[in-house]
């Protein structure tokens, strides 16, 4: 695809991160404030720990951050910093948001990365397996267990993956993303989730590019059915799978923050949960927007691929 | 579970060689586990194939995260790796020791402290332990929220080779002040121009040696200590912070951790015979506490009070939900504290039919839906509490189910911890549950002037007011806090007046547990938790 | 394939719509759920808030089929009144996410122009703002409360319905058979019932399906970081994490909401039509 | 008929197709010499493509055959049909019916076509250059050669959906053809083609025989069949009524059937309207000014000026991609002209102006019976049954098929039901976009005749999107075309 094509999409996505900037941080900023308790005391909780947390902490909290200015000075305020790239600065830690998200983002981008791609590994290819005979005892196990992952909350697939890796074999470190190979468990309890469903999304893609004219077009050309399935198959499985990852991206999140925590991976999500309890406005618009920008960016990659995958989707 | 690991634990109580015995000995057979003092059984069990076996790093787990290297925030966790240290120690039996000051007294008024500074020694970047640094560190601590803001101090200053400390009124448990670590001292190259830690340069056995924050720092010997006989001394070791009890445990079990700390009951039941791990535990003076606002027109009348503090099953609470009856508290202060703890005191009992009494004495009459009334207003409260401390939701909820056969109906606010500080401050608060610890400061003292003040305390009476309680602990504050046995009779009648008042109703004390990985020996539990003696650990 | 069409076989005539047996057995599963959930708590009549603490975790038992949860209160009960709760949760949000963004997905590409730029640029940014931070900040609100969670997540899961209907929607609109429709005067109302709905809905259900148990989940979710359902409400998804840490002594406890969501799902799986796309 | 001595190119004896009981296609014989065509006649259903399944052997599941399959001397039993698959494409090709489908849409086209050569024919191997490489090298330079030698030189690096449909039927021909299979199995070839692109399919299936190709080509057009020569054979219920010569056949054809289907093709029809052209004196029930479109860059047709009459019937013809359906959409109101105005006779109701579609399936609500949408018509307008009744008997339509979904009714059928409901909401003018060019002569001459008298006999304007010359000749009482 030339530029022609390339440069009105991309415009596009600017607008949305420009959409997606403004709606979180004006939806956070005011969400934290409307929030019931004393941020004063939330913020000192944060940092001195429960039971130091007097009132004169929280008044010298108060203080330091301004909080009793009017809230339009302070979004004013973040959103004039934000303008030239400055998050402000946590409540909590007193560290520049930026500086904090970018130790937090590695992590977090590389469990992503993982577990997206272990996701990849797992699903699609025995997604493909099972559509290519609907209703055969792989379907249907891969049916039943993408049900059952589904059901199961992260926190719990973790556990079980835990005890079954770490305790029982010994084979891999339970958490602590320093130990070597801490990574691959977070990884795969993310990668289950994600697979149950893509798996899924193949399966139905391949049952239609099986009744497809075009597979049976390739057959009696002469091909050989796994000739046929490498030539004409997986390429067109692979644009609804492709296509499907954007919605994926949303678990992705969803998940990380949760298994971020259970793994104590110290990622974006973890420290999203963080600064949700300790009031830290600033860490929530600026993970919240990390966030939503990463979707956007992901998205916007996902487009290409389904671009470059199809041309259909080229016009 | 640690869900929400902004959880923070602060240094435990004095506990006195009663304390220590009783740990030791009988409770303890009585406790769903056997206390390890670790130096036990010698044989050494490989820690799996991954674990860490060969590698010689200690891996110490807990709850908590560092928010930041100033000392008013995280600046416990570098005291308990060891890396700094305090004007001055306390031992196990919560006698004061000389640290980096070598020796301390008091003027006849109270009023001014000298403490002798160690002459020689150097931080770990080289530089020496100067007197105007730790004055700087001191000062410093001061300005910040933190436990100096306690005693009345009017200057700090350097005469020679002494600190001079002038109070303006006489503060008996000033030298416990300089044993928190929000007081450690940092080697100015800590400090950047603006006054801000920049990095965690202490003096003690241990150095930093990388840290990522929130979540793990390591750390390693500061002058290599020869191997004993008995075995290799710990050279290098790391904190994690896992935030999951559950992970925590799984850690131990997967061979990973080798201390891990603040485990939940059921953690602590999965561990009790696991090939990799021991337990090892100690009494800590932190009581769960229901904070009632005796200001509340509910909550006026004392006899409500009472009945609320009849309904609570506290051995049951004990048995159910921390898996150790021996826990279930029969008045504020635990056996721990045996200066405070009274065993004359008549235990707070459980007593339904009791509790009702009081109600309907109290003008709270049962309507037909079971709630309580009186002249057209229902008998209904909001108890507080927060998940800093996993079990405390659940005793909540235990609680909330006593309170409503009695006809009390109660709703749970699980909020944040900093809802109950300042529920105190805006008067709306009713009921909170928390976990208060006593401990706070060595000397408790401190901290019940905090909680039965004129005005009450954030974590402690709420508007309630005792003129005796005020004044004895008024008499006690002053005196110096050497002599061992004064005031006892002071304790005694707070203690008295406390259990029969109730400002606050005790409900459980606390046991703190820790596994340790069959790979070290020698661990024990610091029963103030300033540290976790790692520099004593050996490898078996 | 396309050679077949042109022929006519018998099987290409009219017949009443069978059921397959894997969607009776999902209608199966799914009833009794219902049942258990509707008629339950009166069946096995035990209050889940009473408590008897020296009953606790005392294993399932004839009398206690799930025996007792940390607290001595019947799990069982609990079960009963968390799944009618949990499942009408997730059922009202799911609802009440599909059906304006069902609307919203139909209305803009029917109006097209600036209004579908619009609504397209606004889903998108909302999809963009992690759902589960929008729950966690709406159950800050009122921690404990039932309707900010409700919103929340019927807040967080709209998008899908809108993004996917909207598709969809503009293939359809485009089609010879709403052309023809409109030609015969029939009007919007019309067209939306027996073009749009019809071929939406299999996407809608496999939506709803995920909505579901992404619903519940998320309970659980916020049950994990401390912001669940107030105590002594039983709710699937809180009851989950709240008994996680007895899955050594007492695996059945956790294992009981869990299964309770996985049968749900597996019903709902079983009864979606074959072709749905998943 | 005679079965040369020489190994037939494809020889079929006793073939029988079966579902459960029910027989499809009943103990067919015939042959095919090297070098010869058979042609394949029948209206649809009659079971034409199920026999060329059954030859290929790619029958759907549901289906059984028995018989035997001699292909250039390979005997096979009709059952065992990995036997012919084996030969797919080396021995035995199949032309698929919808060439646009039948290419992946994904792939450009140079890429289809040199994967038969390198994977089917193994090109490269056949010259000793076994390595990959080259042999992929060298199916590209004879998949371009080919294209060229088909002027699709242009085409090789498009995608499918790039190309016309004329295209992508000469590509799918070359894929099919690259491994040199001896023998050809064309279906339905013409279907739905207009004028110009027949004559493309006719001359490159000529030149497929000039190569020594043997064809068995299945098709309704009488004049394919005719064009082609060889054998003719004719198909009815699932059994071969007549075969023999074509000319012979098509000149004096035996069996009543085979009369009928060839009176069926449009050629034959009776020349001129039975009623004499109407002057187009009737009022003006809508009128186009100056009017033009275009798409993109695409320019359709500019300034085009017409007057729509009542109850005449106006055919407007042009080659594929003219804009007739446009010029018929924007006379309905459907499509907006970039420039010019159109007129609508006051007075007319809003539905006064009707479509019938070239795909009538693809015009009913998919989900519900056809009952059930013609009721809702019904209750909408307030329409008398009764009529709706008496149409459908006109149009030969038994009732019982109203209960069916749309799906499960033949296209001609289907197209007759869509002319009773246009006919129904008595409308001033039908657009008819070629409503039979999917049809088989005799439906389409059914569909057409009926529509035609229906529309004089209401004296409704008919606007006829068609290709087939013929069918203008005999039914329209002026053409427009678009260029």
């Amino acid at each position: 695809m030339d530029l022609k094509h390339i440069l009105p999409k991309l415009l596009q996505r600017l607008l949305q991160a420009l959409l997606v900037a403004l709606l979180v941080g004006t939806l956070c900023f005011f969400m934290t404030r409307m929030l019931p308790g004393d941020m004063a005391y939330r913020i000192a909780a944060g940092r001195y720990g429960y039971d130091m947390v007097t009132s004169a902490a929280a008044q010298a909290v108060r203080v330091e951050l301004g909080l009793d200015r009017p809230w339009p000075a302070a979004l004013g305020d973040w959103w004039g910093r934000l303008l030239h790239l400055d998050l402000g600065s946590s409540q909590v830690t007193a560290q520049p948001v930026l500086l904090e998200i970018a130790q937090q983002l590695g992590p977090t981008v590389r469990l992503s990365l993982l577990a997206m791609s272990l996701s990849l590994l797992i699903g699609p290819s025995l997604g493909v397996l099972a559509g290519l005979k609907p209703g055969g005892w792989l379907d249907r196990v891969t049916l039943g267990l993408s049900v059952s992952l589904r059901a199961l909350p992260p926190f719990l697939l973790g556990l079980l993956l835990v005890l079954l890796f770490s305790v029982q074999l010994g084979a891999l470190p339970a958490a602590g993303h320093a130990d070597h190979g801490g990574i691959l468990l977070p990884a795969l309890t993310l990668a289950l989730g994600l697979a149950a469903t893509s798996c899924r999304v193949a399966r139905d893609a391949m049952v239609q590019v099986r009744a497809s004219d075009y597979f049976a077009f390739a057959l009696t050309k002469g091909l050989t059915p796994s000739q046929a399935l490498a030539r004409h198959g997986l390429r067109n499985v692979a644009a609804p799978v492709t296509a499907y990852l954007g919605v994926q991206m949303v678990m992705l999140v969803e998940g990380v923050v949760l298994v971020e925590t259970i793994f104590a991976w110290p990622g974006i999500g973890h420290a999203l949960v963080h600064a949700i309890f300790g009031r830290d406005v600033p860490m929530i618009q600026g993970t919240a927007l990390v966030l939503g920008l990463m979707f956007v960016l992901f998205n916007a990659l996902v487009d290409a691929a389904c671009a470059l995958i199809d041309p259909r989707r080229r016009q | 579970m640690d869900p929400h690991p902004i959880a923070r634990r602060r240094r435990r109580l004095l506990a006195l060689p009663a304390a220590a015995a009783v740990m030791a000995a009988t409770p303890l057979a009585a406790a769903p586990w056997r206390s390890a003092h670790a130096h036990d059984d010698g044989h050494a069990h490989a820690a799996g194939p991954l674990g860490l076996v060969g590698s010689d790093v200690l891996t110490v787990v807990g709850p908590w995260e560092m928010t930041g290297l100033d000392p008013s925030r995280s600046g416990y966790m570098f005291a308990r790796m060891e890396v700094v240290q305090t004007l001055l120690e306390v031992d196990d039996d919560g006698q004061l020791r000389p640290a980096l000051a070598t020796a301390w007294h008091v003027s006849a008024d109270g009023l001014q402290w000298r403490f002798a500074l160690r002459g020689e020694g150097r931080y770990h970047d080289g530089s020496a332990i100067t007197s105007a640094s730790i004055l700087a560190c001191l000062q410093r601590a001061q300005a910040r929220p933190g436990v100096l803001q306690l005693a009345d101090i009017a200057t700090m200053t350097l005469l020679g080779r002494e600190l001079l400390i002038t109070l303006r009124r006489p503060f008996g448990p000033l030298p416990y002040l300089l044993t928190h670590y929000s007081a450690q001292i940092l080697a100015p190259a800590s400090f950047d121009a603006r006054g801000n830690v920049v990095a965690i340069i202490g003096s003690g056995p241990f150095r930093i040696k990388s840290l990522s924050l929130p979540q793990q720092f390591e750390v390693e010997r500061h002058q290599a200590a020869p191997d004993t006989a008995a075995g290799r001394l710990v050279q290098r070791a790391r904190y994690i912070s896992v935030a999951r009890a559950e992970t925590r445990t799984l850690l131990v079990q997967g061979g990973q951790a080798d201390l891990a700390f603040s485990l939940d009951p059921p953690s602590i039941r999965a561990l009790q015979d696991s090939p990799r791990a021991q337990l090892v535990s100690a009494m800590l003076p932190r009581t769960t506490i229901i904070k009632l606002n005796a200001g509340d027109p509910l909550l006026a009348d004392v006899r409500v009070r009472q009945a609320i503090a009849l309904c609570v099953e506290r051995q049951g609470i004990a048995r159910a939900l921390l898996r150790d009856p021996g826990l279930g508290a029969t008045q504020l202060f635990p056996p721990s504290l045996s200066r405070w703890h009274d065993p004359r005191l008549a235990p707070l009992r459980t007593d339904l039919r009791q509790a009702r009494r009081l109600l309907d004495q109290a003008g709270w009459r049962q309507g037909a839906d079971g709630r309580r009334y009186r002249d057209g207003q229902v008998l209904a409260l909001s108890l507080t509490t927060f998940v800093d401390r996993p079990e405390l939701p659940l005793i909540a909820t235990a609680l909330q189910e006593e309170m409503r056969q009695a006809g009390i109906t109660v709703r749970v606010v699980i909020g944040n911890s900093s809802d109950i500080p300042a529920g105190h401050r805006s008067g709306l608060l009713q009921m909170a549950l928390a976990a208060r610890n006593y401990g706070n400061l060595p000397d408790p003292v401190a901290s019940l002037l905090q909680d039965f003040g004129p005005e009450g305390g954030d974590w402690g009476a709420m508007g309630w007011h005792n003129s005796e309680v005020t004044g004895l602990l008024a008499q006690l504050a002053t005196r110096p806090a050497q002599d061992a046995d004064g005031g006892r009779i002071q304790r005694a009648r707070i203690a008295a007046i406390l259990q029969e008042q109730l400002p606050v109703i005790p409900v459980v004390w606390y046991r703190q547990t820790c596994a340790v990985s069959r790979r070290v020996q020698g661990a024990s539990i610091d029963p103030f938790e300033r540290s976790y003696r790692i520099s004593r650990l050996q490898w078996t | 394939m396309s050679i077949l069409s042109s022929s006519s076989l018998p099987e290409m005539q009219a017949g009443p719509r069978r059921w397959s047996s894997a969607q009776r057995t999902g209608a199966v599963l799914l009833g009794a759920i219902a049942v258990m959930a509707l008629l339950g708590p009166w069946l096995f009549a035990v209050d889940p808030a009473r408590q008897q603490l020296d009953l606790f975790l005392q294993p399932p038992s004839l009398a206690e089929p799930l025996g007792y949860d940390p607290l001595g209160r019947s799990m069982l009960a609990r079960l009963l009144y968390g799944s009618r709760l949990s499942l009408s949760l997730a059922l009202l949000s799911v609802l009440s996410a599909a059906v304006p963004g069902t609307l919203a997905g139909i209305l803009a590409p029917w109006c097209g122009g600036w209004t579908e730029r619009v609504m397209a640029a606004l889903a998108d940014a909302v999809l963009a703002l992690p759902g589960l931070l929008l729950v966690l900040l709406l159950a800050a609100f009122a921690p404990g409360g039932f309707w900010p969670l409700y919103i929340g997540l019927a807040l967080a899961l709209w998008v899908e319905y809108f993004r996917v209907v909207r598709a969809a929607c503009h293939i359809l609109l485009a089609s010879p058979q709403v052309e023809a429709s409109r030609l015969l005067g029939f009007g919007a109302l019309y067209i939306v019932r027996r073009h749009l709905l019809p071929a939406l809905l299999p996407r809608l259900l496999t939506l709803m399906r995920f909505g579901l148990a992404g619903s519940v989940l998320a309970m659980s979710a916020l049950g994990f970081v401390g912001v669940g359902l107030q105590p002594p409400t039983p709710e699937l998804g809180v009851m989950m994490i709240e008994l996680l840490p007895y899955y050594r002594e007492a695996p059945w406890l956790v294992g009981a909401p869990v299964l309770v969501l996985l049968s749900t799902l597996l019903g709902l799986q079983l009864l979606a039509p074959a072709q749905e796309v998943t | 008929m005679s079965v040369a001595a020489t190994p037939a190119a494809l020889r079929v004896a006793d073939l029988t197709v079966w579902q459960g009981s029910h027989t499809l296609v009943r103990r067919v014989h015939f042959s095919i010499p090297a070098g010869g065509v058979l042609t394949l006649l029948g209206e649809s259903g009659s079971g034409k493509s199920l026999l060329a399944q059954a030859i290929m052997g790619n029958l759907p599941g549901t289906l059984r055959s028995s018989g035997s399959i001699e292909i250039a001397g390979q005997l096979s039993d009709a059952a065992d049909s990995g036997a012919r698959r084996r030969g797919w494409g080396r021995s035995i090709a199949l032309l698929p019916q919808e060439p646009w489908l039948a290419l992946d849409p994904t792939m450009p086209v140079i890429q289809q076509v040199a994967e038969t050569y390198e994977l089917v024919s193994h090109a490269g191997v056949d010259d000793g250059r076994d390595s990959l490489r080259t042999a992929r090298a060298a199916a590209r330079e004879r998949a371009a050669a080919a294209l060229d030698s088909l002027g699709l030189q242009a085409a090789a690096a498009k995608y499918p959906f790039m190309i016309s449909g004329g295209m992508a039927q000469r590509v799918a021909f070359l894929a099919t053809h690259a491994a040199g299979a001896p023998l050809m199995i064309i279906d339905e070839p013409t279907k739905g083609l207009d004028a110009d692109r027949r004559d493309e399919v006719l001359a490159l299936l000529l030149a497929a025989r000039a190569q020594g190709m043997s064809l068995l080509c299945i098709t309704h057009d009488v004049w394919l069949a005719r064009a082609l020569g060889g054998q003719l054979a004719v198909m009815r219920d699932g059994e071969m009524v007549e075969q023999g010569p074509a000319a012979e056949v098509l000149a004096t054809p035996r069996y009543a059937y085979t009369q009928r289907l060839l009176a069926a093709d449009p050629a034959c029809w009776p020349a001129a309207p039975t009623v004499p052209v109407a002057p187009v004196t009737g009022p003006v029930i809508a009128e186009l000014r100056q009017v033009s479109k275009s798409f993109g860059k695409h320019r359709l047709f500019s300034t085009v000026d017409m007057r729509i009459h009542a109850g005449e019937i106006i055919a407007v013809t042009g080659p594929s991609g003219a804009g007739k359906t446009s010029l018929g959409n924007i006379a309905l109101g459907l499509l907006k002209p970039d420039v010019g105005t159109v007129v609508r006779a006051p007075g007319l109701a809003r539905t006064a102006f009707q479509k019938i579609y070239q795909d009538p399936a693809a015009a009913f609500v998919p989900t519900v019976s056809l009952r059930c949408s013609l009721q809702d018509l019904m209750r909408l307008h307030a329409l008398d049954w009764a009529m709706l009744e008496s149409l459908l008997v006109r149009m030969r339509i038994a009732p019982v098929l109203l209960d069916r979904l749309p799906r499960q009714v033949s296209g001609g059928e289907l197209q007759r039901i869509a002319l009773a409901r246009v006919l129904w909401m008595k409308p001033a003018l039908i657009f008819a976009d070629e409503p039979t060019s999917r049809l088989d002569p005799l439906t389409q001459q059914d569909v057409m005749t009926l529509l035609v008298e229906q529309a004089r006999a209401l004296g409704t304007a008919v606007l006829l999107v068609t290709h087939d010359a013929d069918i203008v000749r005999c039914v329209a009482d002026r053409q427009i075309r678009l260029e």
